[in-house]
């Protein structure tokens, strides 16, 4: 138990700090999900299966919706596609350009 | 190793500290929140530590087993029962003030957002 | 007003009365000095020069101005190059600083504290004991930690569930698009239903046929731990928290229509009124009748059944609805505004 | 009939708790005008039943507790009152009613008609929030207190819908949740040190903790993240940047309860936690209260300052706020017994105050074509007579002129300041003759304007919709409190006193 928490513990910290750095919204918000799940199984080592299942629907589960559905409304999902798929069609456009 | 013997615990300071930092100093409101809800966690993971006790099961009453050997201590859990549903309230609160300033505003730069209020000007 | 010193402007009881009237901040103070010391020197001038008054006059006017505009943009160029630079450089060292300082602190605190996992804590108390000795006993629970919140410190949970009911007011109030005065749907509100209407899946089969088989089997997984909560783990708030989540999917994958047909806000209200309602005067009484000695109508029942340990599963089944459609709410609010 | 175990009186605090928790939920569906006469009529039956248990405690009854539930504490939660407690909730309760009375025509005008019900809603659980914090015995249902507090504030600033109120909103709470973050983490460890929860019982823990000197460094990380965190929540000097926003721009009840109420239940707290918890003592010796008067000094200072340098009589007011809560820090932190009762009376004359002077101002912006400008609020104090004279009266209170109830709390301010040590009391006493020059600059200026002629040729629209009879009442009212404590300020004292030795 105590090596399986000891890294549980060391991953839960490491996506702390990821979550902090990166400039990606949406991966911080899925890495920030898999903390939580991480703190459910943390949870239930420590003998607190209540808990457990709390953090496993709310933190992971309500939480991280809410977080999606207000990146949705912000449209920080969709403009980072849309802004993908340009610079991808120029990539196309321009790799033509150089084979013509 | 006297200094690791609180490993949950010294693991729990360090997430409060990272939350704590994000939640102060990232300019980005998502980033802010969530650096909030590290903090919370990191808080309630210190405080389900403290009722962990080596050997000893969950509270709740298996076969009838009424002894204080048998279970860990149920005050921490309950405390954090309720620490998440307060965690969770203030979230969706931070939220929903994050999509109003991006309605208007069309930023989640708070740094942003105060230079533009300040420039709209009184009304 | 009869005679005012040509230093009025400058005296002390000048700005004193300027101050009174117009009150000031320092830029437009230094700003307002510098354009009255030109003027006033202007005029002095002009007594001798009434044919150029009018020219010179403009273009004094138009140097101030144009040093005002310098002065701004310069300080705007500023700050917003070497400024922005100089303070990004000062947050990020701060924000290191700070995170180091504060780690540093709170570790060496919490490697000072009692050693973890140990019994003899002083957090293992004589209070702990008695939750766990005679929790099953006094309380009908036998999951210790519900029968703890719900009836040992009830008073915690009850503020508890209107902290959840006040963020729900606040949602409202900050998300919750208003009708204009004669009823009709507002531009904003058709906007929002336009914007939400561009993302939602259209017939999506997979989705569909996922939730037709994944939504009954959420909410009934919910039910069992909202109604088992003082019998295993779970409780009022995972289980309507599950349930929530359920209603999401379900939303999700079929669109408003089919849930404007069972969910609407007037559901939203009478449900949480009802289970806050009851929660908040159930627990009145209790607290009432614990207080002063009084006989309560609840007893603790057989610990283990369904329907035992007096308001717990009662309470747990309010929490839940509440939870439900609080997060639902949250939701669709999130969403469109409306529900 | 049963035998009450308690006599009746001494169910009041319960019921102050209770019944504006019980009847929020049922504001959440009425129509605004009924949801308003609800709020009304609870909160008169708050304030009645405070004011049964404050008479009871100038009889001279006892302090006692009572449990929540069946269980006595340790095990259970509970509450407990006594002079002080009910005193507070006394006050709380009065100023909430009349600020709810003095705005409620401003309320219309300035949220949309769906949310109208919302804002009772708020304002009763906020109450309930206040009076529960005001009675609890028990730290963790503080903190759930709190989060209740903070949300209902967090609500009343963003209730008006424009982009500066939801700026502050904003603010406002990234800064009350690093503040409740540091609260929460300080509860939690010193649970782990004492292992309760209670406030009696971690009183006795804390005093062996101290005798001992085990676990020295951990408690005075508690006791500096209980002050840091309260104080960051009550807008004490440095973190004060988010005050001017928060209470500038909203509607002129959500000022006066924010500024009044809502600040006040913090420091409530910290006075609660200093006395019950931790224990003057035990904080004098980690030296943290040097810090807490430095910073309380600071911010008397720089609060007047800015206050003098703004144009928006809402923004000065809000400034003088944080000058004035530096006051009531600064008495708090002499950690003698007469530094305490002079920042609980100061607590009390500043909530009168700041709540008349908010919805004058509000009153007199009114009658000068909604503008807070001090250019066109001249002459407003002849076009709005009762407004002029209630924020004259509380300008005069605030600078502390005789009979009025700023004068005895500066009063007393300096007299425990005197006790101190010779360099301390110098100190208090230069602070306090600087801070009291500055707010006499700020707020006589403001009077001043208030009864000059108007500009030439501007024109002030003919105030439509007269406020009424409910703002005239309410401003009247709290003019008559404040002078009441002023000339009555003998038994106030008197009670503080007795309820700070039921603390101890």
């Amino acid at each position: 138990m105590e090596f399986l928490g000891i890294i549980l513990l060391i991953f839960v910290i490491i996506c702390a700090i990821s979550v902090s750095l990166t400039k990606d919204l949406l991966t911080a918000l899925v890495i920030f999900m898999s903390q939580s799940l991480a703190m459910a199984v943390i949870w239930i080592l420590l003998e607190s299966p209540d808990l457990g299942i709390t953090e496993a629907a709310v933190g992971a589960g309500i939480t991280s919706l809410l977080l999606f559905v207000t990146l949705k409304k912000i449209h920080a999902i969709d403009i980072q596609k849309a802004s993908e798929k340009e610079s991808r069609k120029e990539e196309a456009i321009s790799d033509g350009e150089n084979q013509a | 190793m006297d200094f690791l013997q609180n490993y949950v615990e010294l693991a729990a300071m360090v997430l409060f500290g990272i939350g704590f930092t994000t939640l102060l100093l990232h300019k980005n409101m998502i980033k802010k929140i969530i650096g909030f809800s590290i903090m919370d966690n990191a808080i309630f993971l210190f405080l389900a530590a403290k009722g962990y006790i080596e050997g000893r099961t969950a509270p709740i009453v298996v076969d009838g087993v009424q002894t204080v050997e048998a279970y860990i201590n149920p005050i921490p859990a309950g405390l954090v029962l309720t620490g998440i549903v307060v965690s969770v309230s203030v979230t969706a609160v931070m939220l929903s003030l994050t999509i109003r300033l991006y309605r208007r505003y069309h930023t989640l730069d708070i740094d942003e957002i105060t230079a533009l209020c300040r420039k709209e000007g009184e009304e | 007003m009869a005679k005012i010193r040509p230093d009025y402007e400058t005296s002390w009881f000048g700005r004193l009365m300027h101050w009174l009237e117009n009150g000031s901040t320092a830029l437009d103070d230094a700003m307002t000095d510098e354009m009255d010391a030109h003027s006033r020197d202007h005029l002095v001038d002009s007594e001798h020069h009434h044919a150029t008054q009018e020219h010179a006059l403009e273009e004094r006017r138009h140097a101030a101005l144009e040093r005002e505009q310098r002065m701004y943009s310069s300080l705007h160029q500023w700050a917003s190059t070497k400024g922005s630079r100089l303070m990004r450089w000062v947050y990020i060292v701060a924000s290191v600083v700070m995170c180091v300082g504060i780690i540093a602190l709170l570790l060496n605190t919490a490697a000072n504290l009692p050693p973890y996992g140990d019994p003899d804590n002083p957090v293992n108390n004589e209070v702990s004991a008695h939750y766990i000795t005679q929790g099953q006993a006094e309380t009908g629970a036998v999951n210790i930690v519900a029968g703890m919140i719900l009836d040992y410190r009830a008073f915690d949970t009850l503020g508890e569930s209107n902290v959840l009911f006040i963020a729900a007011v606040t949602v409202l109030v900050l998300l919750r698009l208003a009708p204009s005065r004669d009823g009709k749907p507002t531009t904003e509100m058709l906007e929002a239903e336009a914007d939400d209407r561009l993302y939602e899946p259209k017939h999506d089969m997979i989705l569909q046929h996922q939730a037709n088989l994944l939504v009954p089997l959420i909410l009934l997984f919910g039910i069992y731990v909202v109604m088992n909560g003082h019998i295993s783990p779970g409780g009022g708030f995972s289980g309507g928290a599950i349930m929530g989540a359920g209603l999401i999917l379900y939303l999700n994958a079929f669109g408003f229509r089919k849930t404007e047909r069972f969910f609407t806000f007037r559901t939203f209200q009478i449900v949480s009124l009802m289970a806050l309602a009851f929660y908040a005067c159930s627990k009145a009484y209790s607290f009432f009748t614990g207080a002063n000695h009084l006989p309560s109508i609840f007893s603790p029942g057989t610990p283990g059944m369904l329907f035992s340990a007096g308001l717990i599963p009662y309470l747990n089944i309010a929490v839940g609805l509440v939870v439900c459609c609080t997060m639902y709410a949250f939701y669709t609010l999130f969403r469109k505004g409306d529900m | 009939m049963m035998e009450l175990h308690y006599a009746l009186w001494q169910n009041i605090p319960f019921a102050c708790i209770i019944l504006p928790l019980a009847s929020a939920a049922f504001t959440s569906v009425m129509k605004p005008r009924l949801a308003r006469w609800w709020a009304m009529a609870v909160l008169t039956i708050v304030t009645v039943l405070s004011g049964v248990i404050s008479a009871q405690y100038l009889l001279g009854a006892e302090s006692y507790v009572f449990p929540m539930g069946h269980y006595y504490a340790p095990i259970g939660n509970e509450i407990r009152a006594g002079a002080l407690e009910a005193l507070t909730a006394l006050f709380f309760s009065i100023i909430m009613l009349l600020s709810l009375m003095g705005g409620m025509k401003k309320l219309d005008e300035h949220i949309d008609g769906n949310k109208q019900n919302l804002y009772y809603v708020i304002l009763l659980l906020l109450t309930a929030a206040l009076m529960a914090q005001v009675y609890t015995n028990d730290l963790f249902t503080s903190y759930v207190f709190l989060e209740i507090m903070t949300l209902a504030a967090c609500a009343l600033i963003a209730i008006r819908k424009r982009g500066r109120t939801l700026v502050a909103a904003t603010r406002y709470m990234i800064m009350n949740l690093i503040g409740s973050g540091l609260f929460l983490l300080g509860i939690v460890i010193l649970y782990d040190l004492t292992g309760h929860l209670l406030m009696e019982s971690i009183r006795g823990q804390v005093a062996q903790i101290a005798a001992t000197g085990e676990y020295a460094q951990p408690l005075t990380v508690v006791i500096a993240l209980f002050v840091i965190g309260l104080a960051i929540k009550s807008a004490l000097f440095p973190f004060h940047t988010w005050v001017p926003d928060a209470y500038g721009y909203s509607t002129p009840t959500s000022q006066a309860v924010l500024s009044s109420l809502v600040s006040k239940g913090y420091i409530f707290l910290l006075v609660k936690i200093m006395y019950r918890v931790i224990g003057v003592d035990v904080i004098a010796a980690t030296g943290i209260d040097d810090v807490l008067f430095v910073f309380a000094i600071a911010g008397m200072i720089m609060g007047s300052l800015s206050a003098l340098r703004q144009n928006d009589v809402r923004r000065m007011i809000a400034f003088s706020s944080v000058a004035q809560i530096g006051y009531i820090y600064l008495g708090m932190a002499m950690g003698t017994e007469a530094g305490m009762m002079a920042a609980m009376f100061h607590l009390f004359s500043h909530a009168v105050c700041k709540s008349m002077l908010f919805l004058a101002a509000g009153g007199l912006a009114d009658a000068s074509g909604n503008s807070k400008l001090f250019r066109d609020l001249r002459g407003a104090g002849y076009r709005s007579p009762i407004a002029g004279v209630a924020f004259t009266i509380g300008a005069l209170s605030m600078v502390g002129f005789p009979f009025l109830g700023g004068f005895v709390s500066k009063l007393n301010l300096a007299l425990a300041g005197i006790a101190l040590s010779p360099v301390k009391a110098s100190i208090v006493l230069v602070t306090l003759a600087i801070s009291t020059m500055f707010n006499t600059m700020y707020f006589l200026r403001t009077v001043i304007t208030l009864y000059r002629k108007p500009l030439d040729g501007a024109s002030y629209p003919v105030e439509k919709g007269q406020r009424g009879f409910c703002f005239n009442a309410a401003l009247v009212l709290l003019a008559l409190i404040n002078i009441t404590l002023g000339i009555f300020s003998q038994t106030v004292v008197n009670m503080i006193t007795a309820g700070l030795g039921m603390f101890g």
